[in-house]
């Protein structure tokens, strides 16, 4: 098996990231690769299927830049303020252009990753009952327990062509750790054919951690690239806090086309994954209060 | 103590939470009511939020649901397939708590579109955990502030499933949960009827008249034979919950 | 939800399994609970299901002292060394009485925990491809991706009655930290209806271990019993090592019906779970060489 | 330097795994074999275990296939069913390393009666990981000494596939892996003819008779048009490999 090259993410996203790709970059809350999400829009990709349990402020911005043609979701809000306005616009007026839609809950994506891991063509769960989505999306259909007769529900497995997660750490030889509010990252990677990983920092060793620590072996993943903050405003445990204020200010940001662009221009479009540094700095390893 | 709708919601809903329940808790106002009983009368209930922390108890709310005060305060945290797979789809939780965007009266949530689906005059969130946690959790409170807007005769979507067309629709769909068993909003307490699972007002707030509510549901109303008032705030209660908020406003730089 | 007692192992034992039940005692070579084993055997527990993937010398013992009128299991030996004789005398043999075995793979088994900690009635792999299993076994049946049209295998979930685990750790509340091959603990106590866990030693605290350590909460667990040594001759990391020079006697201790019944008359019928804390000591820490 | 044929056995077979694969191995021969190709030509092979170890490297030979050292020496433990799932099932393992206690000459393995089932003269272990391994992993080596009694015509039960009834089996039950495609005794080497896939002898150990393979093989065994000799165990092999059981034997307490 191939084993993961440590590069730059502008190498790691010129080398693995294709236009027409569907991509999962995933995060829950905590580890949202953002530098990772912003490069790929620095180098234009176009017709991305970008697949995410939560679109949060990332897909808001690669949709808003037009970078994809589909998005696959379980729930696109900025968390604990509102909309994403960039995903409404794009569904509710086709702006930048039309996004077409699958969408599930959440635990028929978490199963769907899990599937996707798990090399099986589809995953099957106690859900969606009594409810409207399988009505509007034909990727769910029911399966019988063939013991017990019992109506369950099937979805598809997820199988990205590449999937890019932020992690705390890896090892020189591209062991990568992730701590804390883990998600469904190993998941997205052990699905996906490709992975791209950013990590706040290469250290000698991951040697002292738990014997049980979520790791991917270098040999799971493509490259990694270091990105210092490269989660920001999204947070990485133990190293930078996540930034609430910056969240309720893209409410402000996000909500008109031009104030989105102008935004997007000053700060990916015209910056580099080396600003993300002082981006997670600024936030401190403690809350203010 | 002087005390703002909000508050009597917040605090009415928290009221609701057992010692020993195991809730999973819903972002927003489910939080904030989940977090105060932990801080009052329920020190030993154990939340639980979708991003995988168990048993956490954060010092201020969070804004998201992976917030890192939820992690660091948590017995431990487990992959988000794991959650929805062995700790909701498994049995283990008593109570979801959660918001809605529009509720009808048989509990049934719309957090999806306004209008058709596939032509949105309002594109929302969509369901994230709300559509399992409706069907796997022993059983749903629901918290929202009342308005025609939001408590309507009809959804525009089925996000997530409460008693569907009435009595019975979750027995026939092979659910043995019982569904949304307490709604609590600004105004009242509602309860469904035993009989039809209509909710029912069954405890209204102080100063609060039967017409304000009436006039703020989207359904025609009913209220129980017996209908309580609820009692007001405690001073006890009124503090734990604007020291969260306080504490919770200085941590996130802004208003919470 | 209830939650977990502190309470001897007698106790533990005598109020959470019954004649008839079906046990899973999980461990995957580390952590084997034999002191509870020991337990059961002493309190002449009958007519038990008894649920393991390697049955290993514990499910040797209670076979040939009569406790188990069924064995589900995936691999029945002892391992690098050969044969559990107690097994194959009671298959084979019928001795002490007839035993009627369900046998699966280890992936059937592992994925069975799964599904039942799930909450799910069954569990469905890619499995048992062109074997002979499916013959003998009719819990295992085919199903059909509804997507790939893919033929997979589905085995009912497992929801043992009891399940018993042994773990390093528990704190004065209850919640129960296992480290190290962590096998499918976890899924055991989850998927049954009651859980008793043994551990090397109950302390204030758990703090200090990583935020994903293998955690279960004490409302998800019956009874913790204190029991230092209690894996013995299985290992606890951290604790003491395997005693392969054990696992390595046995062979010639179960070989024979006569030895067998002495060596338990002596070591099990006469003693108590008292005695695993000198069993464990003498493993140590480090090996020997 | 002198040598066993168990020593030629182990050794021949370590030198099939390759720097880059990934090992699912078996416990006993292929776990000598295994860490052996470990010490020597391929020090960045991954091993993994079935209790769950990945990428481990053990100063000594596990008893079982789940010893602290296993653990101790991994680059991460997971859960066995995850080992299962995504690691197995999931198809990331490029070479299952095995052994039998019945083989035929497709490669198809028996671990679980010799006699009837209902009515076994002997009852072996059972199948373990082994159904899985044989159909998941990119290819499957298979390590056994060779006798009439383990190479037989016709096995009692077919509990891991190799080539089933010969050519083209697999891909009629839809696998894509290649099954097994390498036998190691202490003999001789075997491979699968391109053609039939039956099992045909590649390679001899130095010092071996054609007469005496045959002798000890329960079907008629053919041999490759080029067989070749297998080449002695070179110093450094034997070295590594006696080094290696010296640290066992002390480790264990008796004979490893």
């Amino acid at each position: 098996m191939a084993t993961a090259q440590i590069m730059s993410l502008r190498e790691a996203v010129a080398a693995y990231v294709k236009d027409g790709d569907s991509i999962a970059m995933e995060g829950f809350t905590h580890l949202i690769p953002f530098a990772a999400g912003h490069e790929i829009i620095r180098q234009k990709r176009r017709r991305l299927t970008i697949i995410r349990m939560t679109p949060d402020l990332i897909y808001d911005q690669l949709i808003g830049m037009g970078c994809a043609d589909k998005l696959v979701f379980s729930w696109g809000g900025n968390p604990g303020v509102g909309s994403l306005y960039r995903l409404r616009d794009a569904v509710e007026n086709g702006w930048p252009h039309a996004l077409q839609i699958e969408e599930h809950s959440h635990a028929a994506m978490a199963n769907a990753y899990e599937a996707g891991a798990a090399g099986l063509p589809f995953a099957v769960f106690r859900g969606y009952v009594g409810t409207d989505l399988p009505k509007v999306n034909s990727n769910i259909k029911p399966l019988k327990c063939p013991f017990t007769g019992e109506e369950l529900a099937a979805v598809p497995s997820l199988r990205p062509d590449v999937a890019i997660i932020h992690a705390q750490k890896a090892d020189r030889a591209g062991n990568v750790l992730i701590e804390g509010i883990v998600g469904v990252q190993k998941e997205a990677v052990l699905a996906a054919r490709r992975a791209i990983v950013t990590v706040e920092e290469v250290v000698e060793s991951l040697q002292g951690v738990s014997p049980n620590a979520c790791i991917l072996p270098n040999w799971t993943v493509s490259a990694v690239a270091e990105v210092p903050g490269g989660a920001h405003p999204s947070y990485a445990h133990g190293y930078y806090q996540r930034d609430n204020a910056f969240y309720k200010a893209w409410d402000e940001i996000a909500r008109e086309r031009d104030s989105f662009t102008a935004w997007m221009d000053d700060n990916v479009m015209r910056s580099g994954p080396e600003a993300f540094a002082a981006r997670g700095k600024a936030q401190g390893k403690r809350k203010a209060g | 103590m002087d005390y703002t709708a909000s508050e009597m919601m917040t605090i009415s809903a928290a009221r609701a939470l057992k010692n020993d329940d195991v809730c999973f808790v819903g972002i927003g106002q489910p939080s904030a009511a989940a977090n105060l009983a932990r801080l009052t009368h329920a020190p030993g209930v154990t939340l639980i939020y979708e991003s995988g922390t168990i048993g956490t108890k954060p010092d201020v709310l969070p804004l998201s649901i992976g917030d890192g005060e939820l992690a660091e305060t948590a017995v431990t945290v487990v992959p988000v397939p794991e959650m929805f797979r062995y700790w909701l789809q498994g049995g283990r939780i008593s109570v979801g708590f959660l918001g809605a965007a529009q509720l009808d009266k048989f509990g049934n949530i719309n957090t999806t579109v306004i209008g058709p689906y596939d032509k949105p005059k309002v594109r929302l969130p969509g369901g994230g955990g709300a559509p399992e946690i409706a069907s796997s959790c022993g059983e749903v409170f629901l918290i929202m502030a009342q308005s025609k807007r939001g408590l309507v005769d009809r959804i525009d979507f089925c996000t997530s499933l409460g008693h569907g067309p009435g009595a019975g629709t979750r027995e026939k769909l092979g659910l043995t949960t019982k569904g949304p068993s307490l709604l609590v909003t600004d105004l009242c307490i509602m309860k469904p009827d035993p009989v039809t699972k209509e909710f029912t007002v069954v405890s209204i707030h102080p100063g609060v008249s039967r017409d304000k509510i009436t006039g703020n549901t989207g359904w025609p109303v009913r209220f129980a034979a017996h209908v309580e008032e609820t009692p007001p705030p405690t001073k006890g209660e009124l503090e734990a919950l604007r020291a969260l908020h306080e504490r919770t406003a200085r941590a996130h730089g802004g208003n919470a």
